[in-house]
């Protein structure tokens, strides 16, 4: 491109179009979104554990939760970080069938999450109105399945956006920042599960 | 040091004119914080104003940037920090002025405290003296009796929503919140009215929630105390006994107690010796036999949302209850 | 811009319905504030009237029946019927109605009484508070509209909050209002 | 009149020209009706935001005015109190969630921020557009139902539990917290928005001790937002949930609590007002720097000050609730903090002083704002000390006094600023000068009328006057001092009046601004005025501070980025080396789309809690259109791809 001589220039012509990490513009969005949403879910949990501080019983009189389906949950969620791993650094080599089995993979763990999800519901035992454990049992749950169901769609979008002539550099940056983003969804788990499921158990004795 | 001395902070409901320790020790604070800030505004703002009056540069041209180096900026880097010291020094000593009157307030002697219960309702004061003989305890509304010169514990909680008890002569405000149970010490050292009313904006008549403190001597209060604890009075005249008869028939037994008779509900505030209060609608309007009439006629048109409902009494019926009425006392 | 007329057009129907919804009457005027009688319905009579059409008037108030709510309490109206559940007093929730199921007609069980226990309010408190009561009355069984029943109180919850409530279906539910206040 | 110095528009070769109109035909926002919704140039967003935040900050005042009417008489019945519930509640939730942040903070960062690093537009410029239509989307809801009888009437705290279930009746307080959602979905887009344009897209040599001040103090405000509004996310939710969905959250009577609504609330609520002046000093400290002809003095201190006072903001929520009656050791440390507060904010004020001390001051109207904004903002800091003690708190809490001490802060803090800065950039925006004389005037007026309404309600509030009554008893000595407030409020009004007029005026018959009227320092002054839509024709490399000021004679400039696409330059956080080459979004209707539905999601779940669950359905669907990638930009961008080499 024609440049007048005398003025000093910086040609960047020769820098990557294509950038992973912290080189990446999604990945400093997805960042940003994490920090907003952990928030949420960090003032929740400070939330249940104030009402805690506010009553007698915790749970009141009843039990609480049924452990099993939420600690298999547990177990897929972590399982499902291997496939995430794996197709996460084969996207920054450009390896589009590896991308396209880990995404249809982590896609289907994770409509395996929503299913025994369900279950877990069911077996909180309580109830949103009942009273402020309830309410806060629940929307914690709430808060998660959320993440859960946004991140499962957005998984298979990009899955199937991976099975078109679509696919470029961008389409890459996005899996990594996908798996990124699951590993939010399980890392947040943790916490709530052993909030959900086992504070009332250490706070009961 | 006193701000109490300006004309206008004189009033019967401002923290700027005490009238017992509570109050006292804030409006000390106040006055600490007061003449400090006003100094530093007016240096500041002085230094600000000489600076760009003798750096002022004509409107016409805007002249190209100049230069600066660590050494151009000794003096102004020196003068800043040596303010910012004394801002940080000051700061502190206002702190400190601060925590001596926390603890000076947290010290007030509970010990002998007379024990009184406060409860806030929309849009009125229910006030209780808790008596270890239950049917001697006195319950009246929006005026709160008091000896003067003796430490008060305020026990206060709220029956619906957040209100917030506040009378400024005396105290600080405190809020009363639903499951919350609270207190505060105060003391009142001159006899007199001193009004107070809800600070924390709890709906329809928020503005109209006042009270009184009344500080009387400590004669006056055992007596006060000894004629309320009483049930009412029977009605002497058959006007009176009618108006009884009224009161008990309509719609204000279904809310109203007077003890001594039948109508015992507490939803709103107890008229055993109403015609002792000096005022009703909850400090609103003075306690005479028009006002009262009106406010049973039609109670809404002068506290619109309240909980009191229009009565509609033939006027025989209504003079006959008013009758009664001013029999409590 | 189509998208800016689709929300014109939900907050447009929010218009008509809210202004409505969120009337709030505190002064109910001479009529309203008359003190309630048990004279037949449809007999004229000095601010006794009871029009057909006053019942919606507070049936679509959220203010009016919270205030219903609150003198559902205060006038101890739970100390027979509990919460909507019944107990000495027949329950309100479901959809039995000894006496009928249309606003006028629980009018008249408030104003005039019923035998076996329902006292008469006749001569106490005033008409627009009946109409009040008789609109949080039908809340409880889900009668009122979702946007105006309450929603729940801050106690123990007993029950669902009315807005909640599935609307029962009475079995004088079709049939015209009767013209004829007096239970049949 | 006046003679701007340095580059006026150097002289274009053949081929800069060229290139120009090769930019200008990439980088167009689309046209008609449609294309209008398209649009995602930051230049074009931001100016949305700032019209619409100035006709809630016009209809936020009027309502102003009607209160001020209602209490210029005790005992007036001008409007009822359930009128005055919900003009005051209409009043503070439109002044702080309609205007002051989205004017603050959006409307600035998102104009300003990508022309003062140095880059072609603003990062994720869809989601930029979608943070606009839903704020814009929230204010209408609001207003709508506010026409129909339904506007807020609990107060701009909305306490619980009088607007709970049981003593909220109707859906007056649940357009309130949908508000709150609507506004803070917009915010926190925008606090992510502005923190990656900082971060990855400063022209090259901008390393982080060249960030201008006002960028960095947009940047620090966009943390707070990020951390501090969850706190009302979850609170509006409670109360959402609480009132529609029979949840117990603030229910005493079985386990729930009146003040974890308090404490959440002000989590958000102080840094609230903290992210609301934050950018005014930002503002200010630009002024000074341009008008009194010098770097500012003490860059490092402002700095500092700016992140100080924004970590400071998250320690001092508890100093709201002190009349709630908290241990004593609590209060010691929320005194301690909040009196704190004051060395930062001082450091600064010193440091203008110093600057204007050390420099040659130019008194045009951004500046006049500049000193009011000082007599303002530090009278309402000094009333901060009364506020922060808490013994003081106990007797001037929720009454006039503070309603005084915030009304220094936020107008002293922001709308000072504010119209100093309308001054200051609308040469920028709109290529022409404003009135001097009308500025002036409009500032004087404003300011004496600001005092006149303003420092009366200092003394009301020692006289007793709480809050939030719609009226007062006649014997309180409270009436006069409410007239004279009245009357004041006549004189805002018409100040703000002569404002308006000299914008529209000047727009349109303006003196010709040319790139850089004040000859100032700052990168957004070294493009042409109004910017075109590519922002820089080369993009700009930068050599100091003040880079129009520091530039050297042969500044470099950024070359090698391909004209046909929406090409840009991303460089390291830290010392802002060029790091990669990437490409915006095309403009597109999606964004819009999924606003709506977003805005149909949240309105519907007012009346039923289905609302989110099936609303979900239409923004799943408009997400997804909006993500999808063209087809012919992808292979575009495909051939040319280069892969870092690992």
């Amino acid at each position: 491109m024609a440049e007048r001589v005398d003025r000093a220039v910086l040609d960047v012509s020769k820098l990557t179009t294509v950038g992973f990490g912290m080189h990446s513009m999604t990945w400093w969005g997805i960042m940003g979104m994490m920090a907003i949403e952990g928030t949420v879910f960090l003032l929740m949990i400070a939330s249940y554990f104030y009402l805690h501080s506010r009553s007698v019983e915790w749970p009141p009189h009843r039990n609480p939760p049924d452990l099993f389906w939420g600690t298999l949950n547990l177990g897929l969620f972590l399982v499902s970080a291997i496939p995430s791993e794996w197709y996460r650094r084969r996207a920054r080599k450009g390896d589009v069938r590896a991308v396209q089995i880990g995404l249809v993979a982590v896609s289907l763990f994770g409509i395996a999450n929503i299913v025994i999800r369900y279950f877990e519901l069911l077996h909180l035992n309580t109830d949103w109105s009942i009273d402020a454990y309830g309410s806060a049992v629940w929307t914690l749950m709430g808060l998660h399945v959320l993440h859960l169901l946004t991140d499962v769609v957005d998984t298979v979008v990009l899955t199937i956006l991976f099975f078109t002539s679509l696919v470029e550099g961008k389409r890459f940056q996005d899996a990594e920042e996908n798996a990124a983003y699951w590993y939010f969804v399980v890392g947040f788990w943790i916490p709530i599960y052993l909030v959900i499921y086992w504070a009332p158990r250490w706070l009961h004795a | 040091m006193m701000l109490a001395a300006v004309p206008g902070f004189d009033g019967n409901q401002t923290a700027l004119n005490p009238v017992g320790p509570g109050a006292a020790h804030i409006e000390f604070e106040f006055s600490l914080i007061f003449w400090i800030t006003t100094a530093v505004y007016c240096i500041v703002l002085l230094t600000l104003v000489i600076s760009i009056a003798r750096k002022r540069h004509s409107l016409s041209v805007i002249p190209s940037p100049i230069p600066t180096t660590p050494e151009s900026d000794r003096t102004a880097r020196r003068s800043v920090a040596a303010a910012m010291i004394a801002t940080i020094v000051l700061l502190f000593v206002m702190l400190v002025g601060s925590f001596e009157t926390s603890r000076a307030l947290g010290s007030m002697n509970p010990g002998n405290a007379v024990p009184i219960d406060v409860y806030g309702h929309q849009w009125w004061w229910e006030v209780q003296y808790p008596n270890d003989e239950a049917y001697k305890t006195v319950v009246t509304a929006n005026e709160i009796h008091v000896p003067v010169g003796v430490p008060i514990r305020i026990h206060g909680t709220s029956r619906d929503v957040i209100h917030s008890f506040w009378a400024p002569n005396v105290q600080g405000k405190r809020d009363l919140m639903p499951g919350y149970e609270t207190e505060v010490l105060m003391q009142v050292d001159q006899p007199g009215r001193w009004r107070g009313q809800c600070a924390e904006y709890c709906g329809e008549q928020h503005a109209h929630m006042s009270f009184y403190i009344v500080g009387e001597s400590k004669e006056q209060f055992t007596q006060w105390l000894s004629d309320q604890a009483q049930s009412a009075v029977p009605p002497s005249t058959p006007q009176a006994a009618h108006g009884q008869q009224v009161f008990l028939t309509h719609a204000c037994v279904l809310c109203h107690t007077i003890r001594g008779t039948p109508a015992g509900s507490r939803v709103g505030p107890d008229l055993t010796h109403v015609a002792s209060r000096a005022t009703i609608a909850a400090g609103e309007l003075p306690n005479t036999i028009g006002n009262l009439g009106g406010w049973i006629m039609n109670a809404q048109a002068i506290k619109p949302g309240c909980r009191m409902p229009p009565n509609q009494l033939p006027g025989s019926d209504l003079q006959d209850l008013l009758a009664y009425l001013e029999t409590l006392k | 811009m189509r998208a800016t007329i689709v929300i014109l057009l939900v907050t447009g129907v929010l218009l008509v319905s809210g202004c409505k919804r969120e009337q709030r009457v505190f002064d109910p005027g001479s009529t309203g504030s008359q003190i309630a009688n048990g004279v037949p319905l449809n007999e004229v009579h000095a601010g006794g009237t009871v029009p057909v059409s006053n019942a919606s008037k507070y049936e679509g108030s959220a203010y009016a029946v919270g205030e219903g709510k609150r003198l559902f309490e205060a006038y101890n109206c739970v100390g027979c019927h509990a919460h909507g559940g019944g107990a000495i007093g027949p329950p309100l929730m479901d959809s039995e109605w000894i006496y009928g199921s249309h606003p006028e007609q629980i009018y008249s069980d408030i104003v005039q009484g019923r035998p076996n226990g329902m006292p008469s309010f006749a001569g106490r408190i005033p008409d627009y508070q009946v109409w009040e009561l008789v609109a949080y009355v039908r809340s409880l069984s889900g009668q009122l509209p979702s946007d105006v029943a309450p929603s729940r109180s801050d106690e123990m919850p007993v029950k669902k909050a009315e807005q909640a409530q599935p609307k029962e279906h009475p079995a004088d539910e079709n049939p015209q209002p009767v013209q004829q206040g007096r239970p049949q | 009149m006046i003679t701007t110095s340095v580059e006026s528009q150097a002289e274009l070769t053949e081929a800069e020209r060229l290139q120009a109109m090769q930019l200008e035909h990439v980088w167009r926002e689309p046209s008609g009706v449609v294309g209008w919704f398209k649009a995602a140039h930051h230049t074009t967003i931001g100016k949305r935001y700032f019209v619409t935040a100035m006709l809630f900050f016009l209809i936020g005042g009027l309502l102003a005015g009607v209160m001020r009417l209602q209490l210029a008489f005790p005992e007036a019945h001008f409007l009822s109190n359930d009128k005055y519930n919900q003009f005051f509640t209409m009043h503070g939730s439109t002044m702080m969630f309609l205007f002051a942040v989205p004017m603050m903070f959006e409307t600035f960062s998102v104009y300003l921020v990508p022309l003062m690093v140095g880059t072609r537009n603003i990062a994720f410029p869809r989601l930029n557009a979608y943070s606009y239509y839903l704020y814009a989307f929230g204010g209408l809801m609001f207003y709508v139902a506010f026409l129909c009888n339904t506007g807020a009437d609990r107060g701009w705290f909305s306490y619980v539990p009088l607007a709970g279930p049981d003593y909220g009746p109707g859906k007056r307080p649940d357009f309130w917290a949908q508000l709150i959602t609507f506004t803070e979905v917009s915010a926190l887009a925008v606090a992510v928005e502005i923190i990656v344009t900082v971060f990855r897209l400063r022209a090259p040599g901008m390393s982080l001790k060249r960030i201008p001040i006002f960028v960095w103090g947009q940047v620090v405000v966009a943390f707070m937002v990020i951390f501090a509004l969850p706190g009302i996310v979850l609170s509006s939710t409670m109360l959402l949930l609480d009132r529609t969905c029979g949840t117990q959250f603030f229910n005493p009577a079985v386990g729930g609590d009146v003040l974890l609504y308090q404490h959440l609330f002000w989590w958000f609520g102080h840094p609230e007002v903290y992210l609301i002046f934050i950018p005014g000093t930002a503002i200010i400290s630009t002024i000074v720097t341009t008008f009194s002809r010098r770097h500012v003095f003490g860059y490092l201190v402002l700095v500092l000050a700016l992140v100080a006072t924004g970590f400071m903001a998250f320690g001092l929520w508890v100093h709201h609730m002190f009349a709630t009656g908290i241990p004593q050791i609590a209060e010691s440390y929320f005194t301690a903090a909040s009196m704190m507060i004051a060395i930062p904010t001082g450091a600064q004020i010193f440091c203008w002083i110093a600057t204007m001390a050390t420099g040659k001051v130019v008194l045009r109207t951004p500046m006049w704002w500049a000193i009011g904004f000082s007599f303002t903002f530090i009278m309402g800091g000094m009333t901060g000390i009364f506020v922060a003690s808490v013994p003081v708190d106990l007797q001037v809490h929720d009454t006039y006094f503070v309603v005084a001490h915030f009304h220094y802060v936020l107008i002293g803090g922001a709308v000072f600023p504010l119209f100093g800065a309308i001054s200051y950039w609308f040469p920028k925006v709109t290529g022409r000068m404003m009135s001097e004389r009308l500025g002036q005037l409009s500032f004087w007026l404003f300011f004496i009328g600001f005092n006149v309404t303003f420092f009366p309600m200092h003394l009301v509030g020692i006289r007793g006057m709480p809050r939030r009554v719609y009226t007062y008893p006649p014997n309180m000595g409270w009436t006069r001092l409410n007239q004279v407030e009245s009357v004041g409020y006549v004189l805002l009004f018409v100040a703000v009046l002569i404002l308006l007029w000299n914008m529209i005026k000047s727009a349109r018959s303006g003196v010709i601004a040319g790139p850089n009227p004040w000859s100032a320092g700052t990168l957004e002054w070294a493009t042409t005025s109004p910017p075109p839509h590519y922002n820089f024709l080369h993009l700009p490399t930068v050599n100091g501070r003040e880079a129009l000021w520091d530039a050297a004679p042969n500044q470099p400039v950024v070359v090698g980025l391909a004209e046909d696409a929406r090409s840009f330059l991303t460089t390291r956080t830290l010392d802002a080396e060029p790091d990669g080459r990437d490409e915006f979004p095309a403009p597109s209707i999606w964004p819009f789309w999924a606003a709506a539905a977003t805005s149909l999601a949240f309105v519907a779940s007012i009346f039923t809690p289905w609302g989110i669950t099936l609303g979900s359905i239409p923004i799943a669907i408009t997400m997804i259109g909006w993500f999808w990638p063209d087809r012919q930009p992808a292979e575009r961008r495909r051939a040319r791809e280069i892969w870092p080499s690992e």
